[in-house]
């Protein structure tokens, strides 16, 4: 295990200790939670809040898109574990702005369980919360069964769309509206090349061959489409669009948001070559972007591959991605 | 032992505490092969948290503790399973609401409300290989066990069998639910993690109250 | 090999192609070079220019350091290769606002003397060229042989220093001080956990056992100080800061900027943790950490290890370091 | 043969760049071992663009042909070894300036030449493993040849065979530039990788000029 940790049971503590000394300006706890962080300057008074979470070991994801245009609390949980409904309810609470609560996260079992629990006991205490679900990995379930599909990268447009119609001042139900639409318009697609370790567990999760890809992997090992041959990179962005474009479908005409993700282990450099080669096949189907996002939105530990997720842009989507956001983890976001 | 009090619950869970971390390797495996490898963990963390939260709950009476040591397994170990499992404890542990100690009677249904709650929470139904696919069976036997009159420590243990050959009836099973969910027909033929503890944990009642 | 990439020999300019088309409204070729790219709105005219370059395999580093308040433009060479003197040339031609031309790089041989044959050919064309070089690796050469040593992370804070300082409207020889002094006042060492492999190449440059780090290792696989079995990470910073905090050396009552650089495969969550250890071990010496900089600042392909710079700050690197500055390869610099 | 035209040039060229991309992956191990391993890409980018110059360069003298074959190398395959192979190509090809043939009689002149550029460029001295430890016995042994009054054939044997001496004494020495100089006493053991391509180059050219 080539890691750079001190005990692997107090890996996600110690994380968000580094996170905490490193950006104080930006992110304190709830309260006294060890294991939910909301934004410094927030509660936000009159503004729907907008909590996430999930496990840990996908930074940014969660807790780097918590900040101004974008999520106000997150909770955190051990690695690749949901968080637990007593972290959630600190968020969701501490995060309260008096404008009702979005729980916004991807549709895991675990998070949908304890979020649930975690609801419940804030409508207990008279806090309106609604809850809106990422789904954007098509390789998880065919599009009949859309409510069964998992989220990978693509949770960030849920994020920055949700988040700035929550800056704009809307109410719960508009917020809510707006994550709605940019989660099923959202549609992703990721291939693994190396699997992930828990710190925890101190062995791989699970193996992929020498020369060997898996097309449609989820950010955990979860099972994809196809395992074979690495063939040119160009080839793979051709496989993921196929899949991504005769999803929704995409059509000629359309107006995109791209995003390229790297899963961490793999270079810049590859994530722009596949930018390259979206552009391409994305032109040549008469699809035009509007905006495109290539790096590191949802790492999973040292794991290698990428994914690219396309977002379907109408005015109010463009105007709500095209709106400023602030997080020390990502690149400047919005004009 | 044809009771348990809640010293007796105490000293279970201390037991069951003590041995569950020496199966994480192996839940971890089973985990991974269809899920993304975490049960192992999540069982280690959480039995440490039971542990830790026992000191303060051998006031309470026996229902009272299950159901704070689920609270307690998820509040430091959350997951899918862990929400389970906290649900479980405490739909048991409110079905014994009141009773100062848990006989043989109970136990059919305490497991039974268990698996209720766990439906309830998780929409699971039975043969999707989830833990309710040892809950039922489990339930069921203790119903038969009560209903011939037998003793704690024989009912527990013809529990454990029927529980054990439930878990092996889960690997035909196509997974449904959870991480599992999609791996599909890949889930097929390896037994359920999940079931898989929680007839670890029966074994250790067996044993716990065989003396 | 487990890459994403098509043709290994087309890898360095299907990157630059990726790049150019993700980042129109801020990067741009120079003239028809294809391995010279600058400022979208360059050249900026009575401004000081700032020329970098080097191997490619790093980014951020070099491409992703041009923008306003860092660099000018960029020639880009091979992977871990010189660019050619006709690239930088043709970057300095066109980053030129007739107010001199300063050539900011890395100590490696290869770009010295590429550099120093562009600056003859520059000079011919009566552009004023300067140059100034980052040395900050400590493990490279004993601090009597400064001269000596290599390049790492460290090297963003001379673009940041050096830049802020040009856009402040400073003559050749000013930007020239500053980053002499921000050079200067820069020490890092790293540490490596995996090789990386050169595309064209196919084969890991170099071995590192199972379980085994090498501590001071360069970012293209030059000998570190020592190799043995990993240790936990807190020791690990310890080790690194002993002998940065030991090189200038940085005393009680100094104030610093922190790096923590990831070298790319090592995951976000681990140069946190080791950041969380830095804050500690900087507190005890009594050593005020005036900003911090956590992530990937200069990557090396699918190399796991990471990297801690320190800059020493007095009143103007500290005005020059919390200048705006801005790169859509870089989290926002500046207050 | 006994002198070489732009032809002739042309035509060793030719063939050196066919045969020089073949030992990129010795060259690359050569320098993976105590620096970054890219020699041998740079050997077969370098070669390639050599060979898309010829064409154009068919009209020129031979001395004009060397350097723009040099300043052609560096500017696909700049690096260390770029900026070094193109200064000792222009410097040797300056050497020759005006001359309408290479004789065996102008080589040294052309070797040292090469060498007191690639020090100028570089500022390494003999003994630092470089180049520079093979260009200097070359040139010596070539004096010696052409004092002897040797065939161009029998003279280019004799400066390969001296070649491949001065590469196997280069083991012995420390580096002390590029990358390898980081290595120190690490770099002990290894021949240059760099004076191996010379001496592959050498190679070629004394099997180019016997026919
Ligand atoms: N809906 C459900 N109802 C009951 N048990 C479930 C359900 N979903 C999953 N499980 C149990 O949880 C186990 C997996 O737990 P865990 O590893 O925490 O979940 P995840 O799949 O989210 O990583 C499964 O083996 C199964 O027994
Ligand atoms: N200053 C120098 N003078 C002459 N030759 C040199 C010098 N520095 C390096 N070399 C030669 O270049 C070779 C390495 O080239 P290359 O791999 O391109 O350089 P780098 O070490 O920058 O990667 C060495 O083996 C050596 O023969
Ligand atoms: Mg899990
Ligand atoms: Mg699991
Ligand atoms: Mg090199
Ligand atoms: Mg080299």
């Amino acid at each position: 295990m080539k890691k750079l940790i001190n005990d692997p049971f107090e890996f996600v503590d110690e994380t968000i200790e580094g996170v905490l000394l490193a950006h104080p300006e930006h992110l304190k706890r709830c309260g006294g939670s060890k294991r939910a962080l909301m934004r410094a300057d927030g509660p936000v008074e009159g503004k729907v809040a907008i909590v996430t979470g999930g496990g840990s070991g996908h930074i940014p994801v969660f807790l780097g898109y918590v900040g101004p245009g974008l999520c106000d609390a997150v909770s955190i949980g051990n690695v690749f574990s949901s968080p637990s409904p007593d972290d959630m309810l600190a968020a969701t609470k501490a995060a309260h702005g008096g404008a009702g609560v979005l729980h916004l996260y991807g549709n895991y079992s675990g998070d949908k369980m304890n979020f649930g629990m975690a609801a419940e006991m804030a409508e207990m205490d008279d806090i309106e919360v609604a809850t809106v679900l990422a789904t954007d990995d098509v390789s998880s379930a065919p599009v009949e069964e859309i409510d069964r599909r998992r989220a990978v990268a693509g949770l960030f447009f849920a994020y920055k769309i949700a988040g700035a119609r929550a800056e704009e001042g809307a109410g719960l139900a508009e917020v809510v509206e707006a994550a709605e639409q940019a989660a099923f318009a959202t549609r992703s697609m990721g291939v693994a090349l190396t699997p992930c370790t828990i710190p925890a567990a101190g062995a791989p999760t699970f193996e992929i061959g020498e020369g060997e890809m898996e097309i449609g992997m989820g950010i955990h090992g979860e099972a994809g489409v196809r395992r074979g041959e690495i063939v040119p990179v160009d080839d793979v962005v051709d496989e993921l669009l196929g899949h991504v474009l005769a999803d929704m479908p995409f059509k000629a005409g359309d107006e995109v948001a791209v995003l390229v993700n790297s899963l961490g282990a793999t270079p810049p450099e590859e994530v722009y070559i596949m930018y390259r080669r979206v552009t391409a096949v994305l032109g040549e189907a008469g699809i035009a972007i509007h905006r495109s996002f290539i790096g590191e939105y949802a790492t999973s530990l040292e794991m290698a591959g990428a994914s690219v997720s396309l977002l379907r842009l109408d005015a109010d989507l463009k105007r709500l991605l095209d709106a400023q956001a602030y997080s020390p983890f990502l690149p400047r976001l919005g004009a | 032992m044809d009771t348990l009090s809640s010293a007796d619950l105490i000293a279970f869970l201390t037991m069951l505490t003590e041995e569950m971390p020496g199966h994480s390797d192996r839940l971890r495996e089973l985990d991974a092969q269809f899920g993304d490898g975490d049960l192992g963990i999540t069982i280690a963390i959480g039995m440490k948290a039971i542990r830790d939260a026992l000191p303060e709950l051998e006031a309470e009476e026996p229902g009272v503790i299950l159901a704070k040591a689920g609270m307690a397994f998820n509040r430091e170990a959350a997951s899918t399973f862990g929400a389970i499992f906290a649900t479980a404890l405490m739909s048991a542990g409110k079905q014994v609401r009141g009773k100062p100690e848990i006989a043989l009677g109970d136990l059919p249904g305490m497991i039974e409300a268990a698996a209720s709650g766990v439906s309830a929470r998780g929409g699971a139904k039975p043969g999707e290989k989830t833990i309710l696919d040892v809950l039922l069976p489990m339930a069921a036997e203790l119903q038969a066990q009560v209903a011939g009159g037998a003793a704690l420590a024989d009912g527990a243990a013809a529990t454990h069998r029927a529980c054990g050959e439930a878990l092996e009836a889960t690997k035909s099973m196509e997974a449904k639910h959870g991480r599992g969910g999609w791996f599909k027909e890949k889930s097929i033929g390896i037994q359920d993690p999940g079931s898989t503890a929680i007839c670890l944990m029966m074994d250790c009642f067996a044993r716990f109250v065989a003396g």
